[in-house]
């Protein structure tokens, strides 16, 4: 066995004449965290799209964790252990952040359908318990009653980081984590994501942000029209030509 | 005691029967011919004859009379649905634009056909004269100014009352939209669709019983203007045999095109059209761009309810109206436009004609024999399976009104 | 509405409804033992009122008629009390009427909305009963409603005074002891008209039928279809449309091409308003020849208000009334003039159908000396009577229809006023409709139910 | 079987402590119970009991204390509450619902007619043909979302109206309504040698018509709540909620939500079927016009009206329908002249003149006037309007206690 927990082969994708996916090819190590840069309109956010099947491939193959995920629904994927935090927030608005915690937490104990309508919520002792904990963890304990909708937005998004964390995921997608925070709040976000780093997630992050991605990650694939041009680590990319040719010209560094 | 049959006609005193009458004499033998052709069917319960009927070619020329009974139904399906394609024309604009469910459209459509009935009455404003025929209580008959003061002149104005209302419903209608809109609907936009049912449906309630109010609960009939009631050969048009249609039909199927023609020449034509389309697509987007979307809703608002209206005004003659119409129209307008797919202008369209002929065609006695009580069910049935093969109606959009 | 045009009719029955207002608050729950010990029947009157409870529809595609059945009932209601000119209390024989209420009590009366639907109207009657204690209850504009109250006050041990119903069933298969029905059926309605329209249109005819897809529609069209195939006609077709359909063309359009020249049209209300106007004016068909004959329409239960509707669509269109007020008797015209004064406008069939049975209710009740239904029912089956406008009529025990004339009317060409939409062709004589009762069947149940009392 | 439930329920609550989440409770009403203690909850099913229980006292003076109001005050109450489980839960818009009330009344006429008279085996029918049906509805319904899946199940609800009416007629009797005879076989009656005479369905013996029918009614809508609430407080309602608020988070949290909805809509189909079944009960006639879309617009506005999403107003919502088609249907001009009769004369037909268009035969616009009103003002229902008059009545107490929670 390689010790590749996910492993993109000749994905392409189509949207009409437009080829959002151009034969990805991409290796990401267990454990490892792993960036995509790129571009806007690189094809990025349509990777992560196939990878948690919200679009399905026209071609190509897609191995996590020994098996294939192409043809399985989001919710099959995510029992798979791929959990994702997205660009804009998804998270249950009218909900507590102790209830928003808990729903993933319950997620993972059982995915699958279970009518228990006599089991009062609040009383999984073990979910609350764990739910408890990631709440600390990620500084939101003295929230946990608020109602979601009424939070900051970089409240929000460590919400998100939050559900997806308390699922104990083997595979964690970010969508550009840090987008729009100030430079503070990245900072903080950082971090924290060093902080669960900790924990032995492997995780696959979209950003622009190259102070976050360089500090971050292990290694790094640079997107440009639906396509890997680029991969190495983080050294590497800096120095390399192509790259700095492509993509990195005009960004900040 | 039983009169000859052209004296009879005669005194029935339609203008439109005299001419055509020899006409139709000189028909009846062809017609005798066709009949014996069809054969006299007995056994009401002989499903597979009744097939044979329509579907299979005969020497005796049976084609001939099923394909003409093909085209009346689809004439038919024309004509109704020339009806719901314009009803669900505007609650697709409302729907598209301004993003609200508005349950108050059916009655917009009663509206416009109580113009026609309120327009009707002033021009028939009468003397109140005492009837001496009542003996039992004093009771009052009434003579028309119009006819009073222009004589024969004046009694066409009143002949053509329906047409003519046209001329007071858009302006009514126009601005029942706008007071609708500004008054009420604007507040509704962000509001949940539940609310936006909520509202609507009582507004719609509350219509109606206005209209209860002041013209009862009968149905009131009202005639189309002489010259175009009755029924008109268009077998010749079609090259078919002897195919008569009501005129009136034929009319309100060519209204509804070009009022359909209209409001998609605006659309497309017009900057105004533009923007509206642009909102339907996007509107985020365009209130980015500093457009005030607000007095263009309103206008849109406007434009959907003189639709209905006019729709309402036309179908008069065809429908007698009641207080009632506008609910009876509303579940059924849903349909169409949901099965054309939320928000597609084409799509309600296309869903109007082609639930209306499904309806006519599905209710021929051959049909029926065959899947009884088909008629009644087909346009839900039809519904069900064109959102089942195509998750969002015949053209809608991905996302609209999914969540 | 139309109740506001008599100002002082209304005044005067509001001082006789008046002294209700105590009673209704009452709760019910305490004092159901206090009656049911003495009184061992249902909504027995105690105090100085009887109640009687009118449920009409006041809302849907009926709330004309209905408005125009509570007209004659108010009208019943003031006559009983001995108000106003007394109307038909005066003709009834025999009679056991006063004219001081109904066994010295006054009638006071609630009135409730069916909604043309079985439910509202069970549960509107179901408030007469226990809510507002009627004795009696009356009204319905459709057969369904008709079916489902008497049932329910049979069920409640209330008389049920049937309104407008004109199915079969109403006094064949659903039957009920304490139900009476005074309008005619679909049946007496063929058995009228068949020889009217041999008569008229020759021995020789094609029918097609359409049938209004419900109860009613389907005994009508049975009816007819006896009683017209007895006569040598050929029924082409009998097709089936959906209540409340509208637009009728897509069936109208076949009915040229079937060979048919007659068109038999078992519609009420909305239905045959549209399907009829729709075939005349746009389709035409009364100007079309087929094989040489012209070509006919038929609506065989007229109203009215449904003439009204129609409008020209109605003229030379026959079909059956149970009354009309322009018959030539005394009893027709006193009822007429009572109510034209009244209200403005001439009873329509409706209305009078109402305003008999109210009275026949009383009048049974007087002649019992008591509001026990069982000796009320008693009193009315068999009840031979005159002078209530149809001429000589027996309230048959056996199925508790009444047997009168039936009139064939038609649609008039030369309207004198707009009250006279309808011209009497012939009054079909009473022995010419009677049937066995037992050719419906059905049961009527016992005399004696636990009742709402229990 | 509920008795141990709510014991444990009290052990669990007193190992657990009190946690923030509950004394939040009275601000998080508006949202959900999810978090509140068990304890309020069985304060506010006892009082809700009580409330129901004594109804025919203290709605007396409305003129809404006589049996058939209140049975279907509690019979309507209870489709209100299923339908709430759907609708207000999880956000799925069905306009359908009243083919699972007809369906009940028709199961339940027809096991009047072929077992027995006896209500509790009608009910139990009535819930499974109900559910059966509301199955098979809804899983095809529930392959689409928003308005597509409510004018499916609008579609599939009109069509069981229409045949029912017509086509169907040997199964439901069309217009007239499907009602019990003497003659009807009775199997288990006859064979236990009790066939009721009068066709009066019963309880082991009790008849369920008046006043005995109104507390069986009554016992099965406070049944009916007591279970809603335990649905809305366990890990399902949970999820129904989630589903409403982010059905996409759902999806990419693991959970497929089909089963959930379908799960929802079978219950609250059943609750409809029950409620069905229930009208047969205390009315033995079943008619189609149960089926038809107004009737599933009523128990769409029932909910709207008294507050989507909360426990109690659905059941609030459905008693004000009822007692305005009932009650404001029957006022009519002697009712009113005798209502202001302490007024003089002039002013009193005035009055009178001002009000007769809203009642009597105006009820509808009375009610469609009340529709606009509670939208615009009270845009969370009865429920909301509730709220706001007790609020202001705890007046500065409730703004202590929110800012003491604040500060928590």
């Amino acid at each position: 066995m390689t010790s590749e927990i996910l492993s993109i082969k000749g994905v392409s994708k189509r949207f009409g004449g437009l080829r959002a996916l151009d034969d990805v090819n991409l290796n990401v190590r267990q454990g490892s965290v792993h960036a995509i840069i790129g571009p806007n309109g690189a094809g990025k956010s349509t990777l992560l799209n196939c990878l948690v099947g919200r679009i399905i491939p026209d071609e190509g193959s897609v191995t996590f964790d020994g098996g294939s995920l192409l043809g399985h629904k989001p919710h099959q994927i995510n029992q798979a252990g791929i959990a994702r935090v997205f660009q804009t927030p998804e998270i249950f608005g009218e909900l507590s952040v102790m209830e928003n915690v808990m729903i993933p937490a319950f997620a993972r104990k059982d995915g699958a359908f279970r009518i228990n309508a006599w089991s009062r919520a609040r009383e999984r002792g073990a979910v609350r318990e764990e739910a408890e904990h990631i709440l600390d963890d990620l500084n939101l304990w003295d929230q946990r009653d608020q109602l979601v909708n009424s939070m900051s937005r970089g409240d929000k998004r460590r919400l998100e980081l939050a559900m997806c964390l308390v699922q104990h995921p083997k595979l964690l997608l970010l969508d550009e984590p840090t987008a729009g925070m100030s430079r503070a709040d990245t900072n903080n976000t950082v971090d924290l994501l060093k902080k669960i780093a900790e924990r032995g997630i492997t995780k696959v992050i979209i950003e622009h942000d190259m102070h976050v991605v360089f500090s971050l990650a292990d290694k790094v694939s640079v997107m440009a029209q639906g396509t890997v041009i680029a991969e190495g680590t983080p050294e590497e990319i800096k120095a390399s030509p192509k790259v700095q040719e492509a993509y990195l010209g005009g960004a900040h560094l | 005691m039983a009169e000859t049959p052209p004296a009879r006609s005669l005194e029935i005193g339609r203008a439109v029967l005299v001419p055509t009458l020899t006409q139709r004499l000189a028909e009846a033998p062809a017609r005798k011919v066709a009949d014996t052709s069809l054969g006299k069917p007995n056994g009401a319960d002989d499903a597979a004859r009744r097939c044979t009927r329509i579907f299979q070619t005969s020497a005796e020329g049976s084609l001939v009379g099923s394909m003409d009974a093909i085209i009346l139904q689809i004439l038919n399906g024309l004509d109704k649905g020339g009806a719901y394609a314009l009803i669900a024309l505007g609650l697709t604009l409302i729907f598209g634009t301004l993003g609200v469910v508005n349950f108050a459209h059916g009655a917009l459509f009663m509206l416009g056909a109580f113009c026609a009935v309120t327009f009707s009455r002033l021009l028939t404003i009468s003397e109140r004269v005492r009837d001496e025929s009542v003996t039992f209580f004093e009771a009052y008959k009434e003579i028309p100014y119009l006819t009073l003061w222009y004589g024969d002149t004046g009694q066409a104005i009143v002949d053509w009352a329906v047409p003519l209302s046209i001329l007071l419903a858009i302006p009514v209608m126009v601005l029942i939209g706008f007071a609708m809109e500004r008054g009420l609907i604007r507040f509704f936009y962000k509001r949940s669709h539940a609310e936006q049912i909520l509202v609507t449906f009582g507004l719609a309630i509350v219509l109606q019983e206005i209209v209860k109010y002041f013209f009862g609960a009968n149905p009131i009939p009202m005639t189309a203007p002489p010259a175009l009631a009755g029924s008109a050969d268009i077998g010749a048009l079609v090259g078919a045999s002897n195919i008569s249609y009501p005129m009136w039909r034929i009319v309100y199927f060519l209204f509804s095109l070009a009022v359909i023609s209209m409001v998609f020449a605006f659309l497309q034509l017009t900057t105004f059209g533009m923007v509206v389309r642009a909102g339907m697509a996007d509107r985020e987007t365009v209130g980015l761009l500093g457009i005030n979307i607000g007095r263009k809703f309103t206008i849109v608002f406007g434009i959907a309810s003189a639709v209905a209206g006019l729709a309402g005004v036309m179908y008069t003659p065809i429908l007698a109206p009641n207080y009632h119409l506008g609910m009876d129209f509303l579940v059924l307008s849903f349909v169409v436009v949901v099965v054309g797919g939320m928000g597609s202008l084409p799509g309600a369209v296309l869903a109007g004609f082609l639930l209306g002929i499904l309806q006519s065609l599905a209710s021929m006695t051959e049909i029926k024999s065959i899947v009884p009580g088909i008629d009644q069910i087909i346009i839900y049935l039809v519904a069900v399976v064109v959102l089942l093969v195509r998750p969002r109606g015949l053209m809608g959009r991905r996302g609209v009104m999914e969540a | 509405m139309a109740i506001d045009t008599s100002a002082w009719s209304r005044r005067r029955l509001l001082k006789t409804s008046a002294a209700l207002g105590a009673g209704l608050a009452t709760p019910h729950f305490f004092v159901r033992n206090a009656w049911s010990q003495d009184q061992a029947f249902c909504n027995n009157p105690t105090g100085g009122n009887v109640v009687l409870g009118f449920n009409v529809p006041q809302s849907g595609p009926y709330a004309d008629e209905g408005a125009d059945e509570l007209r004659a009932f108010q009208l019943a209601v003031q006559h009983l009390n001995g108000e106003g000119d007394g109307g038909l209390v005066k003709t009834l024989q025999p009679s056991s009427l006063k004219g001081n209420g109904i066994l010295g009590k006054k009638v006071a009366f609630v009135t409730g909305d069916t909604q043309t639907k079985s439910d509202a109207a069970r549960a509107s009657a179901k408030r007469m009963i226990e809510a507002d204690k009627a004795i009696m209850i009356s009204g319905g504009s459709s057969s369904g409603v008709a079916v489902a109250v008497q049932s329910l006050c049979q069920d409640m041990g209330v008389m049920f005074m049937a309104g407008l119903t004109h199915s079969n069933d109403t006094t064949g298969k659903d039957k009920r002891r304490y139900g009476f029905r005074h309008f005619f059926n679909a049946y007496m309605s063929g058995q009228a008209l068949g020889p009217v329209l041999a008569e008229e249109y020759g021995k020789d005819r094609k029918a097609y039928h359409l049938t209004a897809d419900y109860t009613w529609g389907w005994t009508q069209e049975e009816s007819i279809k006896n009683a017209t195939e007895a006569l040598g006609w050929e029924t082409v077709e009998a097709v089936r449309t959906p209540l409340g359909a509208g637009d009728f063309s897509q069936y109208l359009t076949p009915v040229l091409n079937s060979g048919a020249d007659v068109l038999i049209l078992n519609h009420y209300g909305g239905d045959m308003v549209n399907s009829l106007r729709q075939a005349v004016t746009q389709f035409d068909m009364k100007s079309k020849q087929v094989g040489g004959k012209q070509f006919e329409i038929v609506v065989p239960l007229f109203s009215e208000l449904m003439a009204q509707g129609a409008g020209e669509a109605v003229k030379g269109i026959l079909g059956t009334a149970n009354w009309d007020w322009k018959l030539d008797n005394e009893p027709s015209k006193i009822l007429a003039k009572s109510f034209g004064e009244a209200y403005g406008s001439p009873p329509s069939q409706a209305a009078q159908t109402c305003y008999v049975q109210t009275l026949l209710y009383a009048n049974a009740a007087e002649k019992a000396g008591t509001f026990y239904p069982p000796e009320l029912i008693k009193a009315l089956e068999d009840f031979e009577f005159d002078g209530m406008g149809n001429g000589p009529t027996l309230y048959r025990g056996s199925d508790h229809q009444c047997f009168k004339d039936v009139l064939v009317v038609r649609g008039k060409e030369n309207p004198t006023n707009q009250f006279d939409l309808m011209e009497i062709v012939k009054i079909v004589p009473r022995d010419q409709v009677t049937y066995d009762a037992s050719i419906f069947g059905g049961d009527l149940g016992p005399y004696e139910v636990k009742g709402c009392a229990a | 079987m509920s008795e141990s439930v709510m014991t444990r329920d009290k052990n669990m609550s007193k190992g657990m402590g009190r946690s923030p989440a509950e004394s939040h409770a009275p601000k998080g009403e508006g949202l959900r119970g999810f978090m509140s203690s068990s304890r309020s909850d069985y304060l506010l099913l006892a009082i809700f009991a009580l409330a129901i229980l004594t109804m025919p006292i203290w709605l007396a003076p409305i003129g809404a204390g006589y049996p058939d109001i209140l049975q279907k005050f509690a019979i309507f109450g209870i489709f209100a509450l299923g339908f709430n489980i759907l609708f207000g839960f999880s956000g799925y818009l069905s306009f359908g619902h009243a083919a699972f009330l007809g369906t009940g009344s028709y199961a339940a006429v027809w096991m009047f007619k072929l077992l027995s008279m006896n209500a509790l085996i009608a009910l139990i029918f009535a819930i499974a043909v109900a559910g059966v049906f509301a199955l098979l509805i809804g899983y095809v319904s529930l392959r689409r979302s928003g308005i597509y899946f409510s004018i499916l199940t609008l579609a599939f609800a009109q069509m069981s109206y229409n045949l029912a009416y017509s086509v169907l007629t040997p199964i439901t009797n069309g217009e007239t309504g499907l009602q019990v005879s003497g003659s009807d076989p009775r199997i288990l009656d006859h064979m236990f040698g009790s066939p009721s005479g009068r066709g009066t369905p019963d309880f082991f013996g009790m008849e369920l018509q008046g006043w005995p029918g109104f507390y069986f009614c009554a016992i099965l809508l406070i049944l009916a709540f007591f279970l809603t609430m335990r649905i809305r407080n366990s890990t399902f309602g949970l999820m129904l909620f989630a589903i409403k608020s982010n059905q996409n988070r759902m999806n990419y949290t693991g959970f497929a939500t089909r089963p959930y909805l379908l799960a929802a809509f079978v219950i609250s189909g059943m609750y409809a079927g029950l409620a069905g079944g229930l009208l047969a009960v205390t009315d033995p006639l079943a008619g189609a016009d149960r089926m038809q879309w107004t009737a599933s617009g009523e128990v769409v506005l029932m909910t709207i009206l008294g507050g989507v999403g909360t426990l109690l107003g659905p059941v609030i919502g459905a008693a004000v329908m009822k007692y305005l088609e009932q009650i404001f249907s029957s006022f009519n001009e002697g009712f009113l002249h005798r209502a202001f009769d302490f007024l003089p004369s002039g002013l009193q037909d005035f009055m009178v003149t001002i009000v007769s268009p809203f009642v009597g035969e105006g009820w509808h616009l009375t009610l469609g006037l009340m529709f606009m009103l509670v939208v615009i003002f009270l845009p969370g229902g009865i429920m909301e309007g509730l709220r706001r008059v007790s609020g202001r009545f705890k007046g500065d107490r409730g703004a202590a206690d929110t800012a003491a929670h604040a500060g928590h």
